[in-house]
């Protein structure tokens, strides 16, 4: 009964949604109050029905209820409490479900929070989130139901691909699409910004903190995914090019750009279309990742089902989203300029070669994403593009970035003087010269591209400080005054130096953990000995244990350093009994100069059950990706604490007129 | 129950989308008041940034001037019309009704209201069957292997009939396997062994296989389990007429309705387009059987495609009825689950060759009449 | 101008938007990967047969010195494949309804598995090589078992099928292509 | 439960023959810098059964055979342009991580530099007709007086049809 109170709820939510889709719309063109505000109503119920539906799956899943095909096909009755739950968006009807979840609690945030925008604003947003609603829940509904039914039931789960039944992986999802559909919000405003023909004051400023929030969500999703891959793939990796991966990272890099591009739209009204179009852009790279992974479109390691009419109807839904929103720009965006004017020498001018730079990357990788597609259409032939295509195309734009970033900040509006700026940040320079000078010299003959980023990691570190520096005043003032300067500087301008920071930190992990990673791959019996990056690390043997839906087998690896002991590592291999399929359970010893990485696979042969395959590795500075990752992270949420982004839009002055509004 | 939740989300929805749009109506900005506060708010902000240090006097003079510059400008600007009321009630009024009905009817179209909910916990008779069932195998086998004199025919088949249910087709054909040499593997048997081949190679008939159903042909030309899987292999070897021929003749061969009919018919009809030949109908072997006469059939084909969806529609419907007083006829439910497939209708489909499956069970394992149920759930997504 | 730079974005997303449909059309196999082979000689190698069975083993000789201009298959198997089981019947039938000739590669087997294999289902095959180590595999290019290639009279690769020649589709396009063969092998001689 | 009884097509993926773990111990060279090699040659090649991943770091068998034949090559003297184009030869540009320059992959690798290019020139344009602007309304503020009332910044705010 609970599925189908789930699938009855779905029903009605689709229902609501077209009505949400049409009436707001409508009203907002004829001025009619009522219709307007019915989008509040029905985003309420949206969310409640969508919600109802959700727990029913969810519930399903926790009790095991196999007459629901879903939870047959990706469950099982042993499975543990914590992946039975996660396994409701583990499929792609579940993951559906989700994401459809996420998209109407952002419109219920728009139509609770959105005191202060313009009613009109507010009711034309809502209306095109609905469509948004509509259009999934119809492909949810017509195409991938997660409540389709079996009867008789079988008796068991077939269960989860065991790869995703780790912590990491079952968090990767619900991230990334907080980011996704994050980003639905700042589309929809900005197609009701289209449809009014003009951009208030009052949109820029909503768009910043839903960006923001949707980029932080999209970070920490991207992140949690790389760290799976990291820890949970067994040869420590943690990015691949994987076309799966780039089309979460597009969305990124556009949403990155969007909330530069939208702080010169706020302070300066500059750059309206351009705010616009990134706004749209980014939605829509959103939903082609969506497509992507989707339809089997391309090969990758982790889409989802292979399935050509799923990828029509989702097509057709980017057609009129994607194609509706930018025939819609060409429309009216050639109307809509103006702005605050500045100088070559700028804030501005800085903004906007940031937004170059992330947009030309942005294009590059949808472009080797898509490259083989085009190709094989144009001439049949097939080829690959990975991992040295994006090495030698959006690396370099990207350290071109750094650079800029470096400078960027110290920029006034306006009008700036580049000279003083660089003067300023000359002794950045030296240091960072002299660091990459002596990485050269430490590691001669290694990758060039290692010697550079680290020189750049480290003038983008010690920019940022100079700029934060400058900013209180530190060395020119008396601390006292510094301190108090630091103490009132606004969040916003936190956010911005710990974000900036947390990249800097970043590239330091990229390049130790891939310039400089040492491996040792040998077979191991009892005894065996393995030295790497100056730690003994001795095999004492595997031991047999029992998981709840799995068997392990856990080698225990001692390791030493100058004779000392340091740790116990304790890779896994773990071969699920249901799912049939065996998994790696590396262990790792962290710690800020680089991660001791082992993991075991199968006995090298079924008659030497005492020998095995071990690998491990040596990954410098790998944590610094995470610890980097979690600052950008963090330098979005102080952003989204400041008062200004937080409260968006202050509401009306009190005692002010209000405006004629239809007594009651 | 399950109708009461329904009705009672259906109100609710009405009630909320009746009283939408209604309400309070303080927080309503217009664009210029909503723009105003903003810049005046920019301009506080600037007070604030001049305050901590942050822009010097004179950008702070700028940057105040072009904000009020703005806001001045706003102010010239006409405002929007004067809102309107309550107009257009009515049409709010229509849409929650609209709504649920949509609602319903798309439900109507995807729901499965009569399957119960089965949450695993409540399903221990069913795993204890199970486990019954696996004990009960175990403890037959040592019997029977412990038996000097190999054990009775039966009580072989038995076991490998149990291990058809379990689903251990290799271990069937194991067990049928001992048997054939002996003097009573008679033709059912024979073919039973030809099918635990056939299932446990994923449903492909191998030459194995094929050389069982020719030999229990031999021992008796008129099974027709036998029959049905030799045409299944020949259409697997990319003989799709021969495999038809083949049914087809069997077919004709016979007096009478049969049960194991229905199952050559839906394989006849499946192979029939891909080598042009004519769809075979079931009323043509079986003129006795409830279900369109010939001349039913002759007027169906005349009619107009809605015509003919309702014609079809009101003979499913006098089938269900009846079969909902006559719930143990298990031909009758496969004929209603072919007939919902037919109309599209999965759901209903999926009930009807539920509910004949569960039948199914007492039947000898040779019979076609299981295949064809299993192969429909199995297409139908059960 | 601004209006044409207005229209950019609309114009490159429908052309993706087209390619991307394209990319849907049920035909294409995103997995597959075009054989370099075709229209190529038949690489070399020289397989032994599998052991303790009577078949000859295979050498491209065998498939370049083929005197008449009778084509011939050559079909990639093993006995832990599931699907070469499936496809066994077609070609099996082929062999004895459509006289062609038909060549096997059996894929890193063990002899005593693909003797049992052989066994059970018959061994439709003129000649079998035993790849063990997978060599020849990877001379022919291929990315799978079962596939299943067409040669011409002159020794020169037709066409490569990916996967059981199994149902309508797959076993016209073997015709198809041992006509074409056929029709190739005529002029050559 | 219902096993699957295919009578038809027998839709079945192509299986890959027994599975191994990336690189196996057995596989490494004696000698380290033919290792290295190795090891930066399956990086670059794609393994051709298991969606993209390179044959390094793949499990499957053709890709142990891959590995093990590209280790043959560099033993037996090839350089690592002779072992790509070794297995070119057999499994196409497809295989190759790093896209060859050839005509089909042209504008592959010079899209970023136009893309770049391009957008660098609509960049500039913006930013000297928006100079342009800004160094003549500061002429006039100069010439008229900071008389904010007709500063032609004012055009800032008046957006066309508000």
């Amino acid at each position: 009964m609970i599925p189908e109170i789930g699938q009855f709820a779905l029903a009605l939510a689709l229902a609501v949604s077209l009505v949400q889709s049409v009436f707001p719309l409508i009203g907002a063109a004829r001025n009619n109050v009522m219709w307007m505000r019915s989008a509040s109503a029905t985003s309420v119920l949206l969310t409640a029905l969508v919600a109802i539906a959700f727990a029913a799956l969810m519930w399903s899943f926790v009790v095991s209820d196999f007459t629901v095909l879903n939870v047959a096909s990706n469950s099982h009755s042993l499975k543990p409490m914590l992946f039975k739950v996660a396994a409701t968006w583990g499929s792609h009807e579940g993951s559906l479900l989700l994401w459809i979840l996420i998209l109407v609690i952002f419109g219920l945030g728009v139509s609770l929070l959105a005191r202060n925008i313009p009613l009109k604003l507010k009711a034309r947003t809502l209306a095109v989130q609905a469509w948004i609603s509509a259009g999934f829940l119809s492909f949810m509904l017509f195409t991938s139901n997660p409540f389709d039914r079996v009867f008789p039931a079988p008796l068991d789960g077939q269960d989860l691909n065991p790869l995703l039944q780790d912590v990491g992986l079952a968090m990767h999802p619900p991230f990334l699409y907080l980011g996704y559909v994050g980003f639905s919000i700042v589309f929809s405003f900005a197609v009701a910004a289209l449809i009014e023909g003009r951009v208030d004051p009052a949109w820029a400023r909503w768009v910043r903190p839903w960006t923001l929030a949707a980029w932080v969500f999209l970070t920490l999703g991207i992140v949690l995914g790389s760290w799976w891959a990291y820890y949970e793939l067994g040869w420590g990796g943690w990015w691949f090019w994987d076309p799966v991966e780039n089309v979460s990272f597009m969305p990124w890099l556009a949403g990155t750009a969007l909330f530069h591009s939208a702080i010169v739209t706020e302070k300066r009204g500059s750059f309206k279309s351009w705010t616009i179009l990134l706004a749209v852009l980014t939605f829509s790279l959103s939903l082609l990742g969506t497509f992507i992974v989707r339809s089997g479109l391309l090969t990758s390691v982790h889409a989802f089902s292979v399935d050509p009419e799923r990828g029509i109807y989702i097509l057709a839904l980017l057609a009129v989203a994607i194609g509706g929103s930018l025939t819609l720009f060409a429309i009216r965006a050639p109307e809509m300029e103006g702005g605050g004017l500045f100088a070559p020498i700028s804030r501005e001018a800085g903004l906007l070669i940031n937004n170059l730079l992330l947009a030309t990357a942005t294009a590059t990788v949808l472009f080797g994403t898509l490259y083989p597609l085009l190709l094989e259409a144009v001439t049949g032939e097939k080829i690959s593009v990975g991992p040295p295509y994006y090495n030698a195309s959006f690396v370099p734009i990207m350290l071109v970035l750094v650079v800029v970033m470096g400078i960027g900040p110290l920029l006034s509006w306006k009008r700036a003087d580049l000279r003083g700026v660089l003067s300023r940040l000359k002794w950045v320079a030296g240091v960072s010269l002299l660091v990459a000078l002596l990485v050269w010299y430490l590691d001669t003959g290694g990758p060039a591209l290692a010697v550079v980023s680290i020189g750049l990691a480290v003038w983008l570190l010690g920019a940022v400080l100079t700029e934060w520096a400058s900013r209180i005043k530190l060395g020119e003032a008396p601390l006292a005054e510094s301190l108090r300067r630091a103490r009132s500087l606004p969040r916003s301008h936190y956010g911005m130096v710990v974000a900036h920071a947390g990249l800097a930190v970043c590239m330091i992990g990229f390049i130790g953990s891939s310039a400089w990673k040492s491996e040792v791959v040998t077979f191991a019996e009892p005894g065996t000995q393995i030295e790497i990056a100056g730690f003994d690390v001795r095999f004492d043997g595997v031991e047999q244990l029992r998981g709840p839906n799995y068997l392990s087998r856990a080698a225990t690896l001692t390791v030493f350093r100058d004779g000392a002991y340091v740790t116990t590592l304790q890779p896994e291999r773990r071969a699920y009994l249901v799912a049939g399929t065996s998994t790696t359970e590396s262990a790792i010893r962290t710690t800020l100069a680089g991660d001791l990485y082992a993991s075991i696979s199968e006995p090298a042969a079924e008659s030497e059950q005492s020998k095995w395959t071990l690998r491990i590795l040596y990954e410098p500075l790998v944590v610094w990706i995470w610890i980097g990752s979690g600052l950008l992270a963090f330098g979005g949420v102080l952003s989204l604490s400041d008062r200004r982004l937080r409260v968006g839009a202050p509401r009306k002055r009190t005692g002010q007129s209000s405006v004629a509004v239809a007594a009651e | 129950m399950i109708w009461i939740i329904f009705s009672f989300m259906a109100v609710a929805v009405f009630l909320t989308l009746a009283l939408s749009g209604l309400g309070r109506k303080t927080s309503d900005l217009s664009r210029r008041e909503s723009a105003s506060a903003i810049f005046s708010d920019q301009i506080g902000e600037v007070e604030k940034d001049l305050e901590r240090g942050i822009i010097s006097a004179e950008e702070a003079k700028a940057a105040r001037a072009e904000i009020e510059r703005r806001l001045k400008a706003i102010d010239r600007q006409s405002d929007d019309k004067a809102i309107m009321g309550h107009s257009g009630r009515a049409l709010i009024l229509l849409a929650a009704l609209v709504v649920p009905a949509l609602g319903a009817g798309l439900y109507w179209q995807l729901g499965s209201p009569y399957i119960p909910s089965q949450p695993f916990a409540q399903r221990e008779g069913e795993q204890a069957e199970a486990r019954e069932i696996a004990d009960l195998a175990v403890r037959l086998k040592s019997r029977l292997e412990a038996d000097e004199t190999g054990g009775p025919t039966e009580g072989w088949v038995l076991l490998a009939q149990t291990y058809m249910r379990m689903g251990r087709f290799g271990d069937a054909a194991d067990a049928f396997e001992g048997l054939l040499d002996r003097p009573n593997a008679n033709s059912a048997l024979v073919s039973q062994y030809g099918e635990a081949l056939v299932y446990a190679d994923d449903g492909v008939v191998t030459p194995k296989a094929d050389r069982a159903f020719e030999r229990a042909l031999e021992l008796d030309p008129s099974n027709p389990a036998a029959t049905f899987y030799k045409a299944i292999g020949l259409e697997q070897a990319g003989s799709p007429d021969k495999a038809y021929d083949l049914l087809k003749t069997r077919m004709d061969a016979e007096e009478e309705f049969r049960p194991w009919m229905e199952s050559f018919v839906a394989q006849l009809n499946r192979i029939a387009p891909s080598i042009g030949r004519a769809p075979v109908n079931l009323a043509a072997f079986a003129p006795s059987m409830p279900g369109p006469t010939a001349d039913q059939v002759a007027a169906a084909e005349e009619m107009s495609d809605e015509d003919r969806q309702a014609f079809i529609r009101s003979m499913v419907e006098r089938l269900a009825s009846r079969m909902q007083e006559n719930p143990g006829d298990l031909d009758g439910w496969m004929r209603l689950g072919n007939a919902y497939s037919v109309l599209g209708e999965t759901d209903g489909a999926r009930n009807a060759y539920g509910r004949a499956r569960d039948l199914a069970d007492d039947l000898p394992q040779g019979d076609p009449r299981k295949v064809a149920i299993d192969r429909a759930l199995l297409e139908l997504g059960g | 101008m601004k209006r044409l730079f207005a229209l950019f974005p609309i114009t490159i997303a429908g052309i993706l938007g087209a390619f991307l449909l394209w990319g849907l059309n049920p035909d294409r196999d995103p997995n597959e990967i075009p054989s370099v082979l075709i229209s190529q000689p038949v690489p070399e190698f020289d397989l032994p047969p599998v052991e303790g069975l009577d078949t000859h083993g295979l050498s491209s000789t065998d498939l370049v010195e083929n005197d008449g201009s009778a084509p011939i298959v050559v079909n990639v198997f093993a006995s832990w494949c599931v699907p070469c089981r499936a496809e066994h019947a077609v070609l099996t039938r082929m062999v004895r309804d459509e006289g062609i000739r038909l060549m096997g590669i059996n894929y890193k087997d063990k002899p005593q598995d693909a003797r049992k294999w052989l066994d059970d289902l018959g061994n439709p095959y003129e000649r079998i090589g035993s790849d063990l180590d997978g060599r020849a595999g990877i001379e022919w290019g291929i990315s799978g078992v079962p596939e299943t290639f067409v040669i011409d009279g002159a020794g020169k690769v037709v066409f490569r099928f990916v996967g059981p020649v199994l149902g309508d589709e797959a076993i016209s396009k073997m015709r198809t292509a041992l006509d074409q063969a056929r029709a190739a092998g005529g002029e050559a001689s | 439960m219902i096993r699957r009884i295919v009578i038809t097509a027998v839709t079945l993926a192509m299986l890959v023959s027994q599975p191994a773990f990336a690189v196996e111990p057995d596989e490494i060279l004696a000698d380290p810098v033919l290792e290295e090699r190795a090891r930066a040659i399956s990086k670059q090649v794609r393994c051709v059964v298991c969606q993209n991943q390179d044959i390094d770091s793949s499990n499957a068998g053709v890709a142990r055979d891959l590995r093990l034949l590209v280790r043959e090559r560099l033993v037996a003297g090839d350089t690592d342009q002779q072992v790509m184009d070794f297995l070119v030869a057999r499994y196409g540009d497809y295989v190759l991580f790093n896209p060859p320059w050839k005509p089909s992959t042209y504008i592959l690798w010079v899209a970023p530099i136009v893309i770049l290019g391009l957008g660098g020139i609509a960049t500039a344009a913006v930013l000297t007709q928006n100079a342009r602007r800004y160094r003549k309304s500061r002429k006039q503020e100069t010439e008229r007086g900071a008389s904010e009332e007709r500063n032609p910044e004012n055009h800032s705010l008046t957006e066309p049809h508000a």
